[in-house]
Parts: C-alpha cells; structure tokens; sequence
C-alpha cells in the first residue's frame, strides 16, 4: 500500500521514540517532536473523516459510514506505544485506528471509493479496512466479533514465544454481547496478551450506555474476569498515551491482558443514516468543548511545544495528504466484474 | 394486488410495518416490541419511528446489544403469554441468535410432546444491493427455511408488509418476516384500515403462458420488471411470488408451471443449497413429465458481498439475467 | 399426568406450609413434617435416579442420562419455596428438579421410556422433561441455552404483573457462555424476578471449574451486573431452603434477581458414558461423606425428628413410587409412527 | 476402497480420526487441538483419549463451555501462524459459534480483498439415531454448505476420516469436518501410515448401472446395503460417496448419472432446502435430457428428532427407504 510522505516521517518519529529514548523524559526536542507527532496523527484523522463525510454526500463513498471525529485521542494514544508487529483488531469505526496504526491514507481512500488499490481490494468498503502489512485485522462490522480474533492472534503469539500482543478496539455496545464474556474470560484464564481497549462513547447507536448494563463501572465488569485495568479520560491523547504504555507493559511483562476503558464521545451521528433522536445537541456542544484536538492543540501552546505555524503546518500537511488520498482513489481503477468471485477461496479453481 | 372495495392509501413499505405493528399493539395488549435500537433510535432503518412516544418505554423496549439474550427472553415471554415482536437488525446478526431461533423456539413444540407452542414473531431485514458488504448483505431466509418448526414470511407488497404481521402474531408458533432493506421506500397503494393477508399461500402477480418465473421478496419486482421486458419479445411470464418460504405453498407453484411448462427461479440468495435449489428440485420431482425443459435458476453469485457497488451489482440478479435466462430456455420462442 | 399417592400428600404438606405457617419457627409437629417431607423428596430422587441408572444398563432408557445423584438438596430446597405459577426451567440433569417441581414421577419415567404417556410425550427423553400442569419449562440440553428464557417468562410476568418469578437451574460450566452474561445482564437492567440457581458442582463433564473460569467468585460474577446473591452449601438441604427463602422474598418484593450458588456434588459420572479420567475416586469419596441424604437423615435423627421407622416408611414409599412408575411406563404405549410429524407445527395440517 | 500395495490395519473411524490428529501434530509444531473435553475428559466421544498426555496441555487444549469464544480464538490463531483444529463437541452446538464461523472465517479472505486467508480445520460431530432427541442429532452440514468460503468434508470411510485431516489442514482456508456419531465405532482396514487421500473429488463406492445413488457419512452405509438388496432383485446400483459438500464434484456425479439415468439422492439432512434438493436441481439443470425419471430423494423426516426410538428410526432414511424408492423409479425394471 502506498505510503504518503507524511507517514513516513511520522513512522521515523516512532522508531526513534519506541527505540529505548521513550522512556526518558526526553529532550526538550523529543517530547516536542513527540507531542507534534500525536497532534498530527489525529489531526489527519480529523480531516480524513471531514473528506469522507463530504464524499459521503457526494456519493463517492456509498455504504455504511462511521465517523471518528471526537474519539482520535484513543486511536493515537494507544497505537504510539504498540509495535508494528503488534496486532491490532478493530470494529466498524475503525479509519482512526486504521490509520494510526500505519495504513496509508491513500489505500483507505481507495478503499472507501471501492478501488482495486483500496487497503482491502474494494471488497470491504469503509467498515472493512484491512491490511496485513502493519498487522492490521479489520474492520469488522459484527458488534463484538472481533473480541475472540484478538484473543487468538494472542494465543498464537504466546504459543511461538513471540512478543507481540494483540489489541482490540469496540465500543461500549460490545460490552453486552456473549463475545464479550467469553473472550475476556478466554484471555484471562489462558493468560494471553490482549489489551482490550473499550471506548466508551456513551452510546451504541441510539442506547445509552446507561440504559445499556445494569452494571456501568467496567472495571468491575474486568474485574469479574481477573482482568486488570484502567479507566482513562479518551480525549486527553497524553493521558491515553500513558495509560496504554502502562497496560502495553504490564501485558508483556506479565504476560496477561489489560483493560482499558477510554471516555471518549462521538461528535457526529453513529452513522450518515442517524437522525439523532436519542440524544440533545446541548449535550453535543458540551463534549465538544472537550474536543482532544482543540484541547491539545491549546495546551502545546501553552506550554510553548507549538506554535501557530507548526499547527499550520501540521494542518497543510494533512490536508495535502487527503488531497493526494482523493486523487489517488480517483484514479484508481475499478477491479474488473470478472474477477468477481476471486477471494471466495484462496486457491481460485475452487470459486464457484 | 386485491381487488376489493377498500380505501387505498399510498404508503411506503417502511410505514406500512409500522402501521401494521402500531394496529398489533392497539388491539392486543400482549404485543410489543423489543429490538435494538427500536425506540430513542426509531428502528436501525426509522421502521419504529414514533412508536416509543407513542406507546412507552414498556411496550417499545431499547434493548442492550445481546441477540441471543433478548431473542431467547422474546422466547420465554410468548410462552409466558404476551405476544412479542423480537426486531434483529439485520440477518445478518441473527447468527448470535440462531441458538435461540433453532436450539428453542423451532423445536420446543415437538420436545414437549405439544405443550409449549412458542408465539413469537421475529423480524428482520435482509438482503443486499446497498454496498453494505460481506457483513450486512446476506439473504439468509432460504438458509432459514431449511429448519422445520418455523413459519417464513418474505413480504414483498406493501399489501403484504402490512398485513401480515397480525396473522403471524395470530400463529401459534414461531413466524420470522423478513424484510428486504431495498423495500423500505417502495410506495405503493395498499388498504388504509390493514386488511389482513393470508400467509399460507403464494401468489400469482402476473399472468403468463409461456414460463414460470417463481420469486419473492425484492426478487419479485426484478421479476416483473424483467416480465415486462420479456413482453415486447412476445414471451409472457407468470411471476410469482412465493410470500410464505416455509410451509412452501406447492399448489400455486405447481398450477402455474403445468400450465407453462417453463419454470426460472429467482433468489437473491446463494444458489447453493438454496431456496432455489428446493424450488427446482419439487418441481422436478412432481411435474418431470410436464416440464419442456429444465427448471433454471437465478440467484446471487456464490460470493460474499463485495463492497464496490459495480461488483456487488454484478453479484446480484438483474433483470437483465432473468431475461437472458428466459430467453435461453429450451423452445420458449415456440 | 398422573399422580402418585406419595406426591399428592407432599403437595398438601406444601400447601400447609406455604399457607402462611412458613414463616413461623413452627410448631414442633410442623417443623417435623416439613424436615420429612424434604428428606422423601429427596429420597424420592435419589431412588429414580438409581432406577433410572439400572434401567440404562437394561437398555429400557436410552440417549443421554445425566444423572443427579448428590445434588438433590438443591433442587429439594429451592422448589419448597416457589409456587406452582413461579416457573421453572432446567437443563438435560433435570429429573430432580421435576420431581420436586410436582411432575409426576410416573410420566418422567414414561418419557424415559419414550412413551405417549410421558411428560413430553416421548417425543424428549431424560433431556427433555415437560409439564405444563407445573409450570415445569424443561429440560433445555443445549447449556446455558434456558436462562434467556427464564429472563423472557420474567418479563411476562412482570408485564401482566403477576407475582410469579422464573427459577433457573444450571451448571457452573453454564457461566462460561455468553448467553448468561446477556441473560444476567437483562435480568437485572429491566429487574426482572428471576431466580438464578447455579449448581457448582465443580465439573462440566470432565473440565474441573477451576480451569474454566479465571474468577471462581461466582458472587463476584454476579455483581458485576449488579446482581445480588449468596453462596450456600448445596449439600444442606435446609441451608438451601433458608437461603432460597431469603432470594424469594427478595425477588417478590424488590423485583430485581437474584444469584444463587450451590456448592455441591455430582457423586456419578457426568453420563452414562463418561470414563471420569478427570477426577480422582478419593475426591468422590470425601464428597460422599458429604451426601445431603445421609447428612441430612442423621442430623434428623440427632435431633430427635426422625426414628427409623419413619425413615423405613419414607424408603418404602419412594421405592414404592419408583416400582410403580416402572410399571406404569412398561404398560404404556409407544405412539404410532403414523404421527410422527404432529408437533412440527401447532397447526397439524401445516407438519410437511 | 483402494487397491494400493500399502500395509493395512483394521482401526475404528474413532482410531482413524485420533491417528490423524496425532500424525498431525507429530509432523507440525503449528498443529494444535482446542475444544470441551478434548484433554482431561479424553473428548467427548472419545476420540482424543491419550493426547493430553502424549502433548501436554499446551497442544491438547480444554476450553471453557464458549464455542463462540474458542472458534474465534481458533479463527485468530490461524491468522497468526498456527494451524488450529478447533472440536465443537456437535453441529448442534455450533450455532453458538455461528457468527464466528459464517461472518468471520469464511468471509475474510474476501473482505481483506485477499490478504486474510483463514486455515482452521473445525471438526464437529454430527448426525442422529442415538434416541438423542431434538438438540442433538441433528445433521447440519448440508446446511452449512450454502456457505461460500467454507470447504465441507464429511468421511464416511475409516480411510477418509484417516486421511482427510492432514490435507484439510493444508488446505489455506476454513474447513469443517462432520464426523457421524455413528461412525465412531465402524471398524475397517485402512492404511497403517495414514496416506493422504483427496479433498477435492466423490468416490465411487461401487459399480451399477442402473441408478445413481448419490450420498455422503453415513448415508454411504445405509445406501450399500440398500444397493446389495436391490441386487437380489437385478438392479444394479452405482453408489456415490460425496465426500466433499462444498465445493461439489459435479464431473464424478454428472458421469455417474449419465451411465445410469436415473439418480436417488439419500440424505440424513432434512429435505426441504437441504443438500439433496441442491444435488437434485444441479443433475436436472444440467442432464435434463439423459434423465430417464425425476431424481427422487431420500431425507429425514421434517420433524425435529424425537426421542423414542421407533420414531426416531421412522424419521431417518433407512436402507428399506432407499430400496423402495429405487424400485418406484420409472422404468427401472427395463
Ligand atoms: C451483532 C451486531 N448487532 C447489531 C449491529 C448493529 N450496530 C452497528 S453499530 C451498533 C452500535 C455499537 O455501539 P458501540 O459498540 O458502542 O460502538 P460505537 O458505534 O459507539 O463506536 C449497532 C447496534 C451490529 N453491527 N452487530
Ligand atoms: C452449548 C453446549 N455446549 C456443549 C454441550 C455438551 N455438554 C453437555 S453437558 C456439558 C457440561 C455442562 O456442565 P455444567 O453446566 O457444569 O452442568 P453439570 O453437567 O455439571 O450439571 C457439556 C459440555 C452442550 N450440551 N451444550
Ligand atoms: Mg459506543
Ligand atoms: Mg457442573
């Protein structure tokens, strides 16, 4: 899949962190460059998600569409302190993820226009991102289903003495499905080095939280398992960051899973079809004070790490990158209606 | 379509569910609703929009993700004595919930020696064509219709959409409707006061000599509309519309095709081990000797639903390939 | 379904009990005919079961026989208190909660012997007990497949507000499916009267529960959906009763479920297939020393409730129940095969 | 049966399935075995006694009653390098792990637009005529081979069951084995050395010319017999062992067929929308006109199985069945 300029810096910027230094305080300049690295992560998913809306309504993209616009603090948090031979697993809102962990724009994009070159061929479509390159699973659109993979690719890691661990993503509607049960259950008895990351936006669809689990501390819920774990404000991208270095190590250094619950909120509807009936704009308005970029953005200020021509440098970049991603799907080509029934079986003679 | 002197009033396929579960819930305090995301939400595809205002928070019940869990307490309810209408959001996920539709509800009757029927009713949307994908695009109601102990219902009229879930509430056992996600906005004039349709037969919905084209659901209005083209080539088909997938109604499908001779299924569902394959192997069995050729089937390709909406098309039936089917078929121009 | 004398006089004990008198210490003559009629309910379903052992090895009962020698304290106890409305639903090991239920032991052994006077008609076997007459809803052998169930017949029961509770049986290994967390969590989100009775008897066929749950806190499970519950000795039957009591009151008057764990003890094999290559033969013998029957009948007697005249009578009569179902099964008759596909559908014509 | 110079040895289908695992492991550390019971307890048809002591309990692996947990996790393992065989104790049981393996293992190499592939082998056992009643007898690979992705095995012979496994584990993608309760214990000589056999193809199991018999597990046992019956009577049955459900080997069915012109389907399944009518519509469309009658099925009753055991037996294909029908066929007396 064909990497953008920008990734690749920011990719330098994690191996130079990840190896040994991102422990120490840091420099001055590595924190800064660290700092500037996360800002830009999400703001690339920010503007990622704002082309995907406008090609939404310009039906370009087609489909179900879920946004992220609120939640990039847990994508990017979590994912700088994973290894790229770390799996990671997601559910149908998952262009965050996908793209914190290191799949190109370009082949999302792609992806979402139904483009041979898309992350997945064009097969899977915005809630079907994959990509074996960085160890990226899916995009799966089943609410929970995703939950037992990851305590297998743990398993299979575990059995071959590697290091690697697999980290999930769903939302907080995951939390009541049997899936759920059975694979923390699975990955505590057994040990097994997932890190379970439950972002917990309030709602599922139109549920609330709430209104969803009689019990709504989740770390009960964990603890119900013998699975350790957190509670973590989703919008704060440092705090996340911290929080996912210390279940990353716990997780290899014991070798069991970790739970992490990140705060978080969606900032538009669940999907482009919502009228939004379940819950009041003021509420809205509210969690958007809280906005991680915004919040981030302002506090580098404060602190000095960032001023406003980094910031618009950061912005051009990203919006140069969605550009280039736009152009790139354009001009991709459509798989031929021939090869409609390739992938059916690996060994295409079997195709039915 | 009926003939009768009813008023008739324009309506989406969409309200007509609608209207027909808020007629259910006005003339039997046993019925509700319980689905993901049926009140705040108004239904995954705004088919309960309004109800929770107007019923309550007791009868329109917003249940957790747990397909299994709240279909098997709809289980556990009807046999209690209320009559519940269990939403899946789509077929798709009734896979978490298959233990509960196969493991009980299917079976409970006969393992009870005839005690315990279960009145449920479970709907469900199905189908593809909206480049939904791999995940969302199943057509499962042929797959379904493999279990004996269940009644299903594939709506494809307005007419039907509407009147069929009072019957199904009616049945003594369990009735899952499925609903085709593209039919939601399809308008149609049909009885403003609910008439109620059977649901134990099929029906003809157009008359025809020279072939049988047996459908249902979206599958039907791709029917008549290939039926329309195959017309102006002077070929009549008879469409049909099965409505009712399990009891299969052997008569209607039997009349037409001994009067044809001809018989093309079409199922957007997989072919393999399909509906389809069940079609063509009863007609085979009971009218082998009436037949001029062999009865053809056209169904999706045996592929999971592709993302790209020219892949997903071209794994779909289209009119076109029901004509072409039609046309190909053995001594059908005379 | 026909009854036997026995059962009909239990039931007036019941009747008597439950008519208010429960709740007092009781008058000694009370106190002593409730601690006997426990001790011949339970007698009653240790003797079935022993016949029902024989008759397997005669090739008379046939499938799958789990038998529930050991446990019987549980569902003695807990049955004492629910009324015939409460609903009761168990899985494939259920001949002892039928019986205590009110389901004649004439039909449970008619429908082991697959006849039409069977409580299923024949059509279920030892997996699949029915009765409508007792509110008795199986007899599910798929595990932890009747607890949605019991939260649906719940729901209706509250819905019509009656008083009535649905009263789950299951296994320990039932707590590792998804479909308890969805039943637990429901049951208690909407407070539903439901009572959950979960049969610890430290096995799911041959995998020991402590390799199958990385918490063995089934409280600790429990509360993590904000379910109230208690742990009680199984092996007690009067223990049982009490702390069945207490969860009854509980449920009608707070409306909410309630766990329940019995710590008992399968003294046979898991089925009649079952090699038990998992367990040691010491183990069982120190949990025999711990028989709710033996322990029971020798602390009545210590107390001066019970002489063996007494005890002999209730042997006698249990034996006497059990000889006579034998025979009432033996004379009844197979149904013909001409209807075999009634039951498909309520509407026989639609049976294909 | 082959005719090749190999050592041969008389083992049950029990024996065969537990050398085939064992061969496997022993030759690639990838090779585990994870499901209920499948160490301590030995599994729960004792098929893998021995192995926990013989690989220990990190290959030999007892899960916790969750199929949808354990299949998922073997679905994942796979995905990561390894080459799990994930038991579920029955078909019956594999509902509750339907999500896992319809909307996971046998769509992601598709919807990874081929990056994903999933090599697991599932093994379940399946099928009735244990008086095990409706929850567990049910035979549901028929079923499940309306699902594109999935490859579908079912050995009827000790040597398939011996051989399949290891080829099933190279195969790259989803494979679910069914292995009939009743085969357990059918002994038969079969290779010492476990030779790999075909997963692609039907066998014929014996010679006629008559009629087609076409079958799969233990339908294959029950046909022999009714083919050696029919021969006191001068008809010569050709006896079709399927072998794979999916994909279908259409050439050795449809050559078959062409030599006798006549076809009976048997299948434990049930009929409607099963296997048969599949196998039943795909002769027709394809040899309409070399058919001499209909292809006639026989299926299980459509009743969810019973109990007692006189109507269990009425509601399963028996060899008396199959004799009959072949004998009602049109024109089978010459
Ligand atoms: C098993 C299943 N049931 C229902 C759905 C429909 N659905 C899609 S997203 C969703 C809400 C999930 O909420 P949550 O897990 O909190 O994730 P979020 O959308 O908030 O990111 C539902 C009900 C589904 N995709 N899968
Ligand atoms: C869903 C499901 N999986 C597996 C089985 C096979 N099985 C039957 S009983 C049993 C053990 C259940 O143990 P537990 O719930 O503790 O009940 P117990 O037998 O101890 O009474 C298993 C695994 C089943 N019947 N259903
Ligand atoms: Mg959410
Ligand atoms: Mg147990």
């Amino acid at each position: 899949m064909a990497d953008s300029k920008t990734e690749t810096k920011s990719r330098e910027v994690n191996a130079q962190l990840k190896s040994g230094k991102r422990k120490q305080a840091g420099s001055g300049k590595d924190n800064a460059r660290l700092m500037h690295h996360l800002l830009a992560q999400m703001i690339r998913i920010r503007r990622l998600e704002e082309k995907s809306y406008e090609l939404y309504t310009r039906e370009k993209i087609r489909g179900f569409l879920h946004l992220y616009d609120g939640q990039e603090a847990v994508a990017v948090g979590v994912m700088e302190v994973l290894e790229r031979e770390d799996a990671v697993i997601a559910a149908y809102r998952e262009h965050g993820q996908a793209l914190a962990k290191g799949v190109s724009m370009n082949s999302i994009m792609a992806e979402m226009y139904g483009k041979t070159t898309g992350c997945s061929g064009g097969r899977g479509g915005s809630m079907h991102l994959y990509d074996k390159e960085t160890n990226f699973f899916g995009g799966s659109a089943i609410v929970a289903n995703g939950l037992p993979m990851a305590v297998g690719l743990a398993q299979a890691y575990k059995m071959q003495k590697r290091s690697s661990l697999a980290c999930c993503f769903f939302g907080d509607g995951a939390v009541g499905e049997g899936e759920f049960h059975e694979s923390m259950n699975l990955a505590s008895l057994w040990e097994l080095p997932v890190l379970f990351v439950c972002e917990n936006n309030l709602y599922s669809m139109g549920m609330p939280f709430e209104l969803a689990e009689a019990e709504t501390d989740l770390l009960k819920k964990a603890a119900s398992y013998r699975v350790e774990g957190e509670r973590v404000d989703g919008m704060d991208v440092t705090a996340v960051l911290e929080a996912a270095r210390k279940a990353v190590d716990y997780i290899r250094s014991e070798s069991k899973p970790w739970f992490l619950e990140c705060q978080t909120y969606r900032f538009r509807a669940h999907s482009m079809f919502d009228p939004e009936r379940y819950r009041d704009k003021s509420e809205v308005k509210e969690w958007k004070k809280r906005d991680p970029i915004k919040m981030f953005s302002e506090r580098l200020m404060d602190e000095g790490l960032l001023d406003e021509k980094q910031l618009a440098d950061i912005e051009s970049q990203a919006q140069q990158e969605v550009e280039e991603s736009v152009g790139y799907a354009e001009e991709s080509s459509d798989e031929p209606i021939e090869t409609l029934s390739r992938y059916v079986y690996s060994d295409m003679k079997n195709s039915e | 379509m009926p003939e009768r002197e009813i008023a008739e009033q324009k309506m989406s396929y969409r309200q007509a569910v609608r209207e027909a579960m808020r007629e259910a819930m006005n003339r039997d305090d046993r019925v509700y609703l319980m689905g993901e995301d049926v009140g705040l939400y108004g239904g995954c595809f705004n088919v309960s929009e309004g109800m929770l205002e107007e019923f309550g928070k007791e009868r329109i019940i917003d249940t957790p993700l747990s397909e299994s869990g709240f279909t098997g307490c709809g289980i556990g309810a009807a046999l209690g004595g209320m009559r519940p209408i269990v939403e899946i959001m789509t077929v798709n996920f009734s896979l978490l919930a298959s233990d509960q539709i196969i493991n009980t509800a299917a079976i409970l009757l006969h393992m009870s020696g005839g005690q315990f029927n279960v009145p449920i009713v479970i709907r469900m949307a199905t189908g593809g064509g909206k480049q939904l994908a791999a995940q969302h695009s199943r057509s499962l109601e042929g797959w379904y219709s493999h279990i004996p102990g269940l009644k299903i219902l594939t709506p494809a009229t307005v007419e039907d959409a509407r009147g069929m879930l009072w019957p199904a509430l009616e049945d003594p056992d369990p009735v899952l409707i499925f609903e085709n996600t593209t039919l939601y906005n399809f308008e149609e004039a049909a009885p403003v006061n609910g008439t109620q349709v059977d649901i134990t037969s099929a029906k003809v919905r157009r008359e025809g000599s020279h072939v049988s084209i047996i459908t249902y659901g979206i599958g039907l209005h791709k029917s008549l509309k290939a039926a329309e083209m195959l017309s102006a080539d002077g070929i009549e088909a008879e469409v049909i519309d099965l409505r009712v997938l399990r009891p299969l109604d052997n008569q209607t499908i039997f009349e037409s095709v001994r009067k044809t001779h001809r018989a093309v299924i079409v199922d957007e569902g997989w072919k393999s081990v399909g509906l389809s394959a069940e079609l063509s192997a009863r007609i085979t069995e009971n009218l082998f000797y009436e037949l001029d050729c062999p009865v053809e089937r056209v169904c999706a390709a045996e592929v999971p639903a592709p993302y790209a909406g020219h892949l997903e098309k071209a794994s779909l039936p289209q009119p076109e390939n029901i004509v072409e089917t039609v046309r190909q078929l053995g001594g059908i121009y005379g």
